[in-house]
């Protein structure tokens, strides 16, 4: 693997973006990788949660938006609660799902949902989904 | 009493044991739920960013609703109303654009009035004032659960039951907990005022797994496996919780994790409030322990516990 | 404009050391206000903020260290009753209390210096000119700002 | 010495500062400005007026036109209102004469618009000009030295302290809570990174100081108060009651044989027991007992009353009552050390409900041949030998969200010795580390832990630990390697946290007293960070070790060393110079109403009740002031800084 680090106009409106959306800022973060230690959904990622960040201070975009990760994050705050900075990784994951909206990526939409399942499911579980993931 | 209740849209639909021992323990307890006039889903999810603003507007509203109808306070059993509730109330209280945007969009609403049936606009500004409470909390600071303790009508000691507070309860500390997310104590200071024998164990806060169970099925088995199996080796004999997609995911999808893990043989999920109510002398239909898929019902020693509630009564 | 003038009475340790360190730290603010040194702000009789008052500032600023930081022990304690009873009086004289103004500002809070200073400046600056000389006293020795 | 009428003739002289002031100010112009204004005989500019030409230019126009007072309108006076005054002084000035208008850090600096400024600048200097009229010569007022020292605290820190200072021939009394001496540094196994034995090397210091003719100890005593002023301090001591008798006390053991309580062992962290009659540990200093009243069963006959029975040397006394005993010392060493963060507030590791999760004090003793296993690793629960160990660094520390924001310093250090010393005992066990950082500046530390991973095979994973809970009778810990980018699971045997230091308790009250400033984590602030490490900026007071911070004994020591050399400086003086600018009482207007005597938080104005008058104690009086503000006859004017001063003050700086 090699890469070469640019952290040119593009990059810095990226950063810029989620750091605006999320009312933080993202260099705050020092790779302790409490919240991947914290991750109930770890064991499913392909970039864990520590690494989105840290793809985020790099400006690396292109890498975060193939991400299982991105969707894999059902908000349950155990990242945020025991980060040492306080950053709420569950917010800058859902900034970076707004932002690829526009680039025309759905994560999920109302048709994904497995028919033997739209009527056992409750009802909150449908619009919580949908508000997270949908366009 | 008479106190503001939003139920939510889950409880009226698949989760009605929720709602329905939640209304059978209040009312044992003298206490009135009023739900607001014209209320709707709450959203379901709080919007982590700031420019997704519609999504304060539904919890808004109906927290507007309860100040118009003159209420200072409104419960919640669903944790994820609760939640969406109370982050939506705190931000109309600390964060003045927010607050700007929000009421600026909801002056123009139209609401008919309880009483006069009247079509009304042009609202005043919400501030925040409401106090968002989850029905635990009002147990402890409203009703107190020492006198809570003095109403009990049954023996529930022989229910080991694990609580199991999951996340929206608890994270994010600063905007929604209701004690202290590493080590609370609430729903266990709750279990023992009702006389339930309290088993700690270590998965009460971790996620079961949440919408990820609609969204990637395959993935919530995991963490509801974990969560019921730890409660299970601890020497509890029930979960008990608060949220109705925890309890789908750790109840009726039991027979998912079974598939997966074969050793697995069941455990039985119950609401905080089947065993407040059952607790408080309720009848045991009402409970709605037949939706339950794993049967909690042998844990209700009706036989026995019948006459201790004849002598008590 | 109106360009208020400002008496600041600070003290030697902490807010006097504060707004040094608002210097070394080159923040601009305006510089309406003119600082005088004493050793602590329980120096401060309420005579020399009517002397100010007087001889023509429109506002008062006295600074302090913050409680139980005094190096005199308890000076700013003394300061804080002072000020407090000499606001109730600025009232009976038909003086608006807003312009005296009594702050605890550390000596590493450079940034809380300056913005307490732009923000009293704003005050002093709504309220507009006091120009107590020539105002004259009524029959009942108030006088109407 | 009033200037009886005669028009004072006062210099002043502007400072260009280079640019610094000249870029903004426009000085040519404040110089021009002032030369007519009333009382200044001359005035002028210059590009550097700190410099060696500067300076003598001000030493020539004081003789030259017979000038009487100076003002330098340059930067701050903090920084150079010394200069100008020795430099006065050198031309037969009275440094009191000289004043100092700050035109730099409260003008020039912030003011970047060059006429405002300079206006400014204009009303400063004619502020100063209206006070130096009334200024008077002022001598200092001399005040003896007690030489004799306190150090509080009987750590390694207070110990080298008080070795240091008496050994220069001066005498020290050393005050300790606690019934030993040792502080931490006794509990401590073995030292990073040489892994020398803390006791072996602590000891003789404890024998040593005990031994020392100028030093006194005073161990399980706590300073109750301080009044008074450098040089000259009054130190209220209170001394707990031990219940045995020092000098007769045998150490025999038959009163703790015979003593029924048992209680958690401080000494072992409560991985043993005591009895409630009991030694700290076999090398305490002073070798005697203490009867600990709060656990004690009863001394009446019918409760217990078992040891007192016992004692063939009648050393127990049961009647012992608590002192208090005044000392009147020169200057204080606070040496108060450090406390570890509270298990309970790291609730994700189990707070303090799992035996097997230590920190890294109770370690230590797990690792001490003194220790309650003597030596070998086994891990509280159940005895068992451990073999897979979890260390986790950072516990508490480098979190500013939930705990403390920074770093503990030792911790990498002491771990790297931690994971070294556990395979040292168990050579087939596992020692994995978790890290965030590994820190290792100091003398041969990077190659300490070099060693621990090159010839002890320690693994070190990169990422801090989110969970750690117990299944059947294993710990369960949930890290993370960050550097392969895998959640990391370890069922683990026993875990040690690296817990975070943190202010020792009681600290914050004692400072309180004592007025030493401590910063937002409870540490002791100094004088300044980089100049003045080892001083309080309240006069006297010394300060060294941990209580100013995360340090290893090396830092300490060398703290505890810096402090003595300033005191030695101070009582190498036999009087000291105290301010003069006082508040005296002008006796005809005194009323003797004594407002002012509940205004003095030093006790420095009395009222004469024969006279009717106010006395001042004018060693006492530091010059606040807050009683001439007070004063209703203005009979209370402080020198130098008197109301009329103050008011022409106001009236140049409102109308200049």
């Amino acid at each position: 693997m090699r890469v070469k680090l640019k952290i040119g106009e593009n990059e810095k409106k990226f950063i810029n973006r989620v750091n605006e959306l999320t009312g933080d800022n993202v260099y705050r973060c020092y790779q302790c990788g409490r919240c991947s230690a914290s991750c109930p959904m770890a064991q499913e990622m392909d970039l864990l949660p520590n690494q989105i960040i840290r793809k985020v201070q790099m400006g690396q975009e292109e890498d975060i938006i193939g991400s299982k990760t991105l969707t894999l994050c059902a908000s349950c705050f155990a990242c945020q609660g025991r980060c040492p900075k306080g950053i709420d990784i569950a917010a800058v994951c859902e900034a970076i799902r707004h932002l690829l909206e526009p680039k025309g990526k759905d994560f999920w939409g109302p048709d994904d949902v497995q028919p033997e399942l739209a009527k056992e499911l409750p009802q909150q579980v449908l619009v919580a989904v949908y508000k997270k993931f949908a366009k | 009493m008479r106190v503001h209740y939003y139920p939510g849209c889950t409880l009226k639909e698949k989760a009605t044991n929720l709602e329905d021992s939640t209304r059978e323990a209040m009312a044992r307890l003298d206490t009135d739920l009023v739900e607001p006039e014209g209320w709707t889903c709450c959203g379901a999810e709080y919007p982590l960013i700031t420019e997704k603003i519609h999504g304060l507007i539904p919890p808004v509203r109906i927290l507007r609703q309860v100040e118009i109808e003159e209420g200072s306070k409104v419960v919640t059993t669903c944790a994820f109303c609760f939640a969406v509730l109370k982050r939506a109330n705190k931000a109309m209280l600390d964060n003045p654009t927010l607050h700007t945007r929000v009421n600026e969009y909801l002056a123009d609403d139209i609401l008919i009035d309880p009483t006069t049936k009247e079509k009304r606009t042009h609202f005043e500004s919400y501030n925040g004032d409401v106090q968002v409470l989850h029905l635990l909390e009002y147990l402890r600071d409203e009703v107190g659960l020492g006198h809570l303790k003095s109403l009990v009508k049954r023996d529930l000691s022989h229910i080991k039951v694990a609580p199991y507070y999951g996340c929206r309860l608890l994270r994010p500390q600063k905007e929604v907990a209701i004690d202290d997310p590493e080590t609370p104590t609430i729903f266990e200071d709750f279990l023992n005022a009702i006389g339930c024998t309290v088993v700690d164990f270590p998965f009460k806060q971790e996620c079961c797994g949440s919408y990820l169970s609609a969204s990637m099925p395959e993935t919530s088995n995991e963490p509801s496996y974990r969560v019921l199996n730890s409660a299970k080796m601890n020497g509890a004999n029930v979960v008990a919780l608060s949220c109705p997609l925890c309890y789908y995911n750790m109840d009726t999808r039991q027979d998912r994790i079974k598939e997966e893990y074969l050793e697995f043989n069941g455990f039985p999920v119950l609401y905080f409030t089947q065993l407040l109510a059952w607790a408080l002398g309720a009848d045991v239909e009402t409970l709605g322990l037949d939706k339950h898929l794993c049967d909690p019902r042998p844990l209700f020693d009706i036989k026995q516990n019948a006459e201790d509630v004849e002598v008590n009564l | 404009m109106f360009e208020p003038k400002i008496m600041c009475f600070l003290c030697k340790w902490c807010t006097y050391a504060g707004a040094d360190l608002a210097g070394t730290s080159r923040l601009e603010f305006s510089p309406n206000g003119i600082n005088l040194r004493v050793m602590c702000s329980s120096r401060i009789d309420p005579q020399h903020i009517l002397h100010a008052f007087k001889e023509g500032a429109d506002g008062v600023f006295i600074g302090g260290c913050h409680p139980g930081d005094c190096h005199y022990v308890e000076g700013n304690y003394k300061t804080l009753r002072r000020v407090t009873l000499f606001k109730t009086m600025m009232e009976q004289l038909g003086l608006d209390p807003k312009r005296l103004r009594l702050e605890w500002i550390s000596a590493a809070e450079g940034k809380k210096y300056v913005e307490t200073m732009n923000e009293f400046t704003e005050t002093i600056r709504n309220l507009g000119p006091l120009n107590l000389e020539e105002k004259t006293l009524t029959e009942e020795g108030v006088c109407h700002e | 010495m009033k200037d009886d009428g005669k028009k004072k003739r006062i210099g002043v002289f502007v400072c260009h500062c280079g640019v610094n002031i000249a870029g903004v100010v426009d000085v040519e112009k404040v110089a021009e400005l002032l030369k007519d204004y009333p009382g200044v005989e001359f005035s002028t500019d210059y590009v550097y007026m700190c410099s060696e030409p500067g300076q003598q230019l001000v030493l020539d126009k004081i003789k030259e036109d017979k000038l009487d007072s100076v003002i330098i309108a340059a930067c701050s006076p903090t920084l150079h209102e010394k200069t100008f005054q020795s430099a006065a002084e050198l031309a037969g000035l009275n440094p009191h004469q000289v004043e100092i208008a700050n035109i730099r850090e409260q003008d020039s600096w912030v003011h970047p618009d060059r006429d405002k400024a300079t206006v400014k600048a204009v009303k400063i200097v004619k502020s100063m000009v209206e006070k130096a009229i009334q200024n008077e010569d002022l001598e200092p007022i001399k005040v003896g030295v007690f030489k004799k020292a306190l150090v509080i605290g009987g750590g390694v820190t207070g110990l080298q302290a008080a070795m240091d200072i008496a050994d220069q021939g001066y005498e020290v009394i050393v005050v300790e809570k606690e019934p030993s001496v040792g502080g931490k540094m006794i509990q401590l196994s073995e030292t990073f990174p040489t892994l020398d034995c803390s006791q072996c090397i602590l000891t003789p210091k404890m024998v040593e100081v005990t031994r020392h003719p100028k030093i006194k100890l005073m161990t399980y005593s706590e300073v109750e108060s301080i009044s008074g002023f450098v040089g000259n301090f009054k130190v209220r001591i209170k001394k707990k009651p031990r219940f045995v008798d020092e000098d007769k006390c045998k150490l025999c053991n038959e009163c703790a044989d015979v003593c029924p309580q048992i209680v958690p062992d401080e000494y072992n962290m409560g991985l043993s027991f005591r009895k409630a009659i009991y030694m700290p540990f076999p090398q305490a200093v002073p070798g005697t007992y203490t009867l600990d009243m709060e656990s004690c069963l009863g001394t009446l006959p019918i409760r217990c009353g078992k040891c007192k029975d016992v004692c063939d040397a009648q050393a127990i006394d049961y009647d012992m009552k608590e002192e208090i005993i005044e000392e009147e010392v020169g200057a204080v060493v606070v040496a108060t050390g450090y406390d570890l963060y509270d298990m309970k507030a790291l609730g994700e590791y189990g707070g303090e409900n799992y035996e097997d999760v230590l920190n890294g004090l109770e370690f230590e003793r797990i690792l001490s041949a003194s220790g309650p296993t003597g030596g070998k690793v086994q891990r509280p629960s159940d005895g068992k030998v451990p073999k897979n160990v979890v260390f986790i660094q950072c516990a508490g520390s480098r979190d500013p969200e939930n705990h403390n924001s920074y770093c503990s310093k030792i911790c990498c250090m002491y771990t790297a010795k931690h994971a070294m010393l556990y395979k040292h005992r168990v050579h087939d066990g596992n020692a994995i580390v978790f890290y965030i950082d590994v820190r290792t500046g100091g003398k041969n530390f990077d190659e300490f832990y070099q060693r621990a991973t090159d010839d002890e095979s320690i693994l070190y994973l990169r990422g801090k630990v989110s969970k750690i809970f117990k299944e059947g009778n294993k710990m369960i810990v949930w890290g993370v390697d960050t550097l392969t980018g895998q959640k990391v699971e370890v069922e683990a045997d026993m875990v040690v946290l690296a817990m975070a230091m943190t202010k020792a308790d009681g600290v914050p009250e004692l400072m309180k007293k004592l007025k030493i400033s401590i910063d937002g984590n409870g540490w002791l602030a100094e004088a300044h960070p980089k100049l003045r490490p080892v001083e309080s900026l309240n006069q006297g007071f010394y300060l060294a070790g941990a209580a100013l911070g995360p340090k290893d004994i090396p830092e300490a020591v060398a703290q505890a060393s810096a402090a003595a050399a300033k005191v030695g400086a101070l009582f190498a003086k036999d009087e000291l110079m105290h301010a003069p600018t006082i508040v005296p009482v002008i006796e005809e207007l005194c009323s003797g109403c004594g407002i002012c005597v509940s205004m003095c938080p030093y006790g420095a104005r009395t009222l004469n009740a024969v006279r009717k008058v106010i006395e001042v104690n004018e060693v006492l009086c530091e010059g606040c002031g807050a009683c001439a503000a007070a004063c209703p006859a203005g009979a209370a004017q402080q020198l130098n800084q008197s109301d009329s001063q103050i008011f022409s003050m106001v009236k140049a700086i409102l109308r200049g």
